[in-house]
């Protein structure tokens, strides 16, 4: 098809959607005044049945606890389909042999952006860890504690000597890692199955209300999600820089 | 003013939808599917909003204050991780087709054809 | 409806036009680094702090790295030619 | 209950301790593992199909968050006897498609393994869950593994399809997620029987229809119904075939299974649903049928083709679901394994084609499958079935569906369904006599070299391990109509927890078949021996034959923009075909 005649037709599209839309937007409950009781029924029932605070943690890993076991597996079929996608060209070997492909990797990095990195690197991982652990008293938990923390682990890379992260991280540890996680989270389910109650029924004891220790089952799922978030993001990101470096190496020959 | 967020998502993925027709690079699409994304973020917390509601979380409001929903932002949360795990696939392809082809304009990039029998 | 979250509002529709709008996808990375960052505040204003601390991770951070380094891998692809 | 979960839990814990494992596990076990799971997720739905024909239908609460009278707070599994039948197929076609895949994936540490289980947890998901949101949650989990498989082989073709999988499908995972926004912001609830209420309590409505459109549009996307079916047969074209095996035999259809099921739990008692799909997916079906045919006829390339054929009989699927009739739906439910169990069979025959004979492309392959004879018989007998052999599985369901079809929008669908089926079966024949036989007139050598692709696929494994999956499949398709019936009868009776109600419709008669099957095995005839007949006449036919499908094919272009204008053009029907009802 010719370009603009594409883009009449999608114009054609588009208009007959907008009356739809104005009506699907008219008759919604107006912003603001929702109508529905789901949201207030977990406000209401949260914090006396769960003893936590945090009510989207509440919904994440209790009320709709399995809906975030499968969102964290996909995150692990995303990380394992990204590394074959990346690893397919560069073969699986590079992670083993390393000097191979040392490359740039020690040019163009000044002095004060090690200094820097090896100061916020840490500080950022530490910053992770205290957002993942409170995930049920307040904002954030193991998902942004994970991507805080992965994102630590990258400053490391830039910071540190390219053999020395590779020594640090090494694909199978974060892979393992990855797994463990996941697999965490999906027996934290199966714990309560053997006793006899529901898949992931919440049976370990509540803990205190607004304290770092509250919420039971949750505070397990919560660890894995952490682990698993943590190293998958680390993964893709150890990834896709794998993908200059390796490059830049066969630029250099 | 009451629709503005529901017509804010709308035109989201409108826009979303042209740049994914008209781009010509696929990691520009790719950003364009992104902004698709976004509006079903819009919508969904739109929808759990209350007026004077406070955050979800009853740490510094005793259990009871009104608060907007926090369903919606759980679901909203597992969205975000689809967006970045579908951005990283994607990506991830875009390098590979790169790094064959040298091709990244998606008016050109087609699966071969087999057509012609007979 | 209150104006700062309707600006918001106005401001999220803007900064998604933006990202669609830079055809150039190495300053597409700004727009898709901006639009996270306006997404981030307008999540704060609705109440949603977990999803804004999110997006902030993801959408702010990790997103534009991700395309980053994909376009200097083809950045590289290219100069090898 | 306790075994409701596990469908889903086991296959996840497995997948994450392969992964955990992967650089320590010795090299043929991850294989074995994963074919043990499947096997063990089939026999667990098996067990959950018959507590269900025997008590009704099971309600799972996740977390035993069971309904409160304010609000529905948790998730649910619904297990009836249709999703646990369907279940119970999966977890089967993953164990074949993982026994035939047996040893093709080691190079890399358990991951395609890890994938594949990550996929079948998904999809039991898929089809046991009755949460919108959850669904939503495996539909994604499935696309991502799905789109991963896809880009596998790492050759232009597969990228390209795969990104063109890759973005529709996307989309269509944020049309269902705004869908289910607006049907949240109607109801307030997620679980469908709450959410179906509160559909049918208010009655005419734009959000509610809105959020219907969307979550059809985007479950037709997975389901390659036309408009938005542009992206599966570049997808199947390129994927390895033990994967495929698993696209075109249960990824697709589950779509219009979950569809099915949105709809009946759901939309039951809207005017505007009932409206929309009377009057748009009936036709939106039979046009499919006849399109998906016509493009297969037109392939060499032999998992194009399959695919194609795949869409043609998806467009069926979909007419036994828009007959809302308990005969139609029976149908579609028989349709689905059936048709699951011969198209799995036959891609696995391109499968051994490609790995033993390095290629899948008809022409090239011209009596190169001398030696396959088992293949050969393999492929001879899923063309049959797919063009309406009345013997088996299949049969049962086309009977129904086209009964069903005819019921409500008289013999033109009836023959269109016809035509999807009768176009598919003697394109798979005409391919099977070319390969194995030699049949046909002998292709030009310039042709033949020229769509070379760079695909193959590694020949490590004997014919015979290969054929065992695939004999068990066909083998399964041959079981009596009549069972399959009356199992489907019952499942459909009793579908999303319904109590029987209607009376229960009859196994129409086999004369259709007959006549399907008689102008299957003409049409494939006349391909192959067309170089026999007078060169004017065959000339003649060739021209008006052609026409249409030159034009089709134009419109396949292979470029996603072009597909996602497709999208878009399809979500406007919908909205014309409403504003005029």
């Amino acid at each position: 098809m010719k370009q603009w005649l594409k883009l009449a037709l999608l114009a054609v599209a588009g208009c007959s959607l907008v009356w739809p839309v104005w009506r699907i937007a008219r008759a919604l409950p107006p912003f603001g005044e929702p109508t529905g009781n789901y949201g207030p029924e977990v406000n209401r029932l949260g914090p006396p049945l769960r003893h936590i605070s945090n009510m989207v943690s509440a919904v994440n890993f209790d009320f709709r606890g399995i809906d975030t076991l499968g969102e964290e597996f996909m995150l692990l079929a995303a990380v394992t389909g990204t590394v074959l996608l990346l690893r397919g060209i560069r073969g699986e070997d590079t992670s083993a042999a390393p000097d191979i492909i040392a490359g740039r990797a020690l040019a163009g990095r000044a002095e004060s952006t090690t200094v820097i990195c090896r100061l916020l690197g840490p500080l950022t991982v530490l910053f992770g860890l205290y957002m993942a652990a409170h995930a049920t008293v307040t904002p954030g938990g193991g998902f942004q504690g994970g991507v805080v923390i992965a994102s630590g682990f990258l400053l490391l890379y830039l910071g540190e000597d390219y053999s020395a992260w590779r020594e640090l991280i090494r694909s199978h540890i974060v892979a393992a890692l990855e797994g463990g996680g996941a697999l965490l989270f999906a027996l934290a389910g199966f714990l309560p199955l053997a006793e006899g109650h529901a898949y992931m029924e919440n049976t370990l004891p509540l803990g205190d209300f607004k304290d770092v220790f509250s919420g039971g089952l949750m505070l397990v799922e919560n660890v894995g999600v952490a682990f698993a978030v943590a190293a998958g993001f680390t993964m893709l990101f150890l990834e896709f820089m794998e993908e200059t470096r390796s490059l830049e190496g066969d630029g250099d020959k | 003013m009451s629709v503005l967020p529901w017509l804010v998502a709308a035109w989201l993925f409108g826009a979303g939808i042209y740049g994914i027709v008209s781009s010509r690079n696929f990691v520009h699409l790719i950003g364009c599917l992104s902004v698709c994304q976004s509006s079903t973020y819009l919508l969904l917390l739109g929808i759990g909003y209350r007026w004077g509601g406070v955050v979800p979380v009853f740490y510094d409001h005793p259990p009871g204050t009104k608060a907007v929903d926090p369903v919606v932002q759980a679901l909203v949360l597992t969205d975000i991780v689809v967006g970045a795990t579908v951005t990283a696939l994607l990506l991830a392809m875009a390098v590979q087709v790169d790094r064959k082809y040298r091709e990244l304009d998606p008016q050109k990039l087609r699966p071969m054809r087999h057509e012609g029998h007979q | 409806m209150n104006i700062l979250l309707a600006l918001l509002f106005l401001l999220a529709a803007g900064a998604g036009t933006g990202v669609v709008l830079t055809r150039d996808p190495r300053r597409q990375i700004f727009a898709i680094a901006a639009n996270g960052l306006v997404l981030t505040v307008l999540f704060f204003a609705l109440q949603a702090p977990d999803v804004a601390l999110s997006e902030l991770a993801v959408g702010t951070a990790a997103t534009p790295l991700l395309f980053l380094v994909t376009l200097a891998a083809v950045r590289r692809n290219r100069a090898r030619q | 209950m306790q075994l409701v979960p596990l469908p889903v839990a086991l296959p996840l814990a497995v997948a994450a301790l392969l992964l955990a494992l992967a650089h320590v596990v010795p090299e043929r076990l991850p294989d074995i593992v994963a074919t043990l799971t499947a096997l063990a997720v089939a026999a667990i739905c098996g067990v959950l199909a018959v507590h269900a024909a025997l008590h009704g239908e099971l309600v799972y609460w996740f977390g035993g968050w069971t309904p409160r009278p304010e609000a529905v707070l948790g998730i649910a599994f619904g297990v009836d006897l249709a999703s646990a039948c369907i279940g119970s197929f999966i977890g089967l076609l993953f164990a074949a498609a993982l026994l035939f895949a047996w040893g093709y994936f080691d190079e890399v540490h358990a991951h395609f393994q890890v994938l594949m289980l990550l996929f079948l947890a998904a999809m039991e998901g898929f089809s046991l869950t009755r949460d919108l949101f959850n669904l939503f949650v495996w539909f994604e989990v499935m696309s991502v593994v799905a789109f991963a498989l896809t880009a596998y082989q790492l050759e232009m073709p597969s990228l390209a399809g795969a990104l063109n999988f890759t973005v529709t499908n996307s989309l269509a995972s944020f049309m269902m997620l705004g869908g289910i926004g607006l049907l949240y912001a109607r109801a307030g609830a997620l679980d469908f029987e709450a959410v179906g209420q509160a559909v049918t309590a208010h009655g005419s409505d734009a959000v509610a229809i809105g959020g219907f459109c969307l979550l059809c549009a985007a479950l037709m996307i997975k389901a390659a119904i036309l408009p938005f079916h542009f992206w599966l047969s570049d997808a199947h074209a390129v994927a390895p075939s033990p994967v495929c095996v698993i696209f075109s035999g249960a990824m697709v259809s589950v779509g219009l299974f979950a569809l099915a099921k949105v709809f009946l739990q759901i939309f039951g008692g809207s005017a505007e649903a009932h409206f929309l799909i009377r009057n748009l997916f009936l036709s939106l079906g039979a046009a499919t049928a006849v399109v998906g045919g016509l493009m297969a006829r037109a392939q060499r390339h032999l998992k194009r083709m399959l695919a194609f054929s795949t869409i043609a009989h998806l467009g069926i699927m979909l007419t036994g679901l828009a007959a809302m009739s308990s005969a139609g739906l029976t149908g579609l439910l028989v349709y689905f394994v059936g048709h699951g169990l011969v198209k799995g069979a036959l891609f696995m025959v391109a499968g051994i084609l490609l790995a033993l004979r390095g290629s899948v492309d008809e022409l090239e392959l011209y009596g190169e499958g001398s030696g396959l004879a088992p293949a050969g018989i393999a492929m001879a007998l899923g063309g049959l079935l797919l063009g309406g052999l009345p013997w088996g599985v299949m049969d049962a369901g086309s009977r129904f569906v086209s009964d069903a079809g005819a019921a409500v929008a008289g013999p033109g669908t009836e023959a269109a369904l016809m035509a999807g089926a009768v176009l598919t079966g003697a394109t798979v024949l005409r391919a099977a006599g070319t390969v194995f036989l030699g049949l046909g007139a002998e292709p030009d050598p310039e042709e033949v070299g020229s769509p070379s692709a760079e695909e193959q696929e590694k020949a490590n494994r004997p014919l015979w391990l290969m054929m065992i999956p695939c004999g068990l499949l066909l083998a399964l398709a041959l079981i009596p109509g009549d069972v399959a019936a009356k199992i489907g009868i019952d499942a459909a009776q009793t579908f999303g927890g319904a109590s029987p109600a209607g009376p229960r419709p009859a196994l129409p008669s086999a004369l259709l078949s007959w006549i399907s099957t008689a102008v299957t095995v003409g049409l494939a005839s006349y391909d192959l021996l067309r170089h026999r007949l007078p060169e004017a006449m065959a000339q003649a036919i060739s021209v008006v034959s052609r026409a249409p499908v030159h034009a089709l094919t134009k419109l396949h272009t292979g470029l996603v923009s072009d597909y996602v204008i497709w999208i878009a053009v399809g979500l406007g029907c919908f909205s014309v075909v409403l504003a005029f009802g």
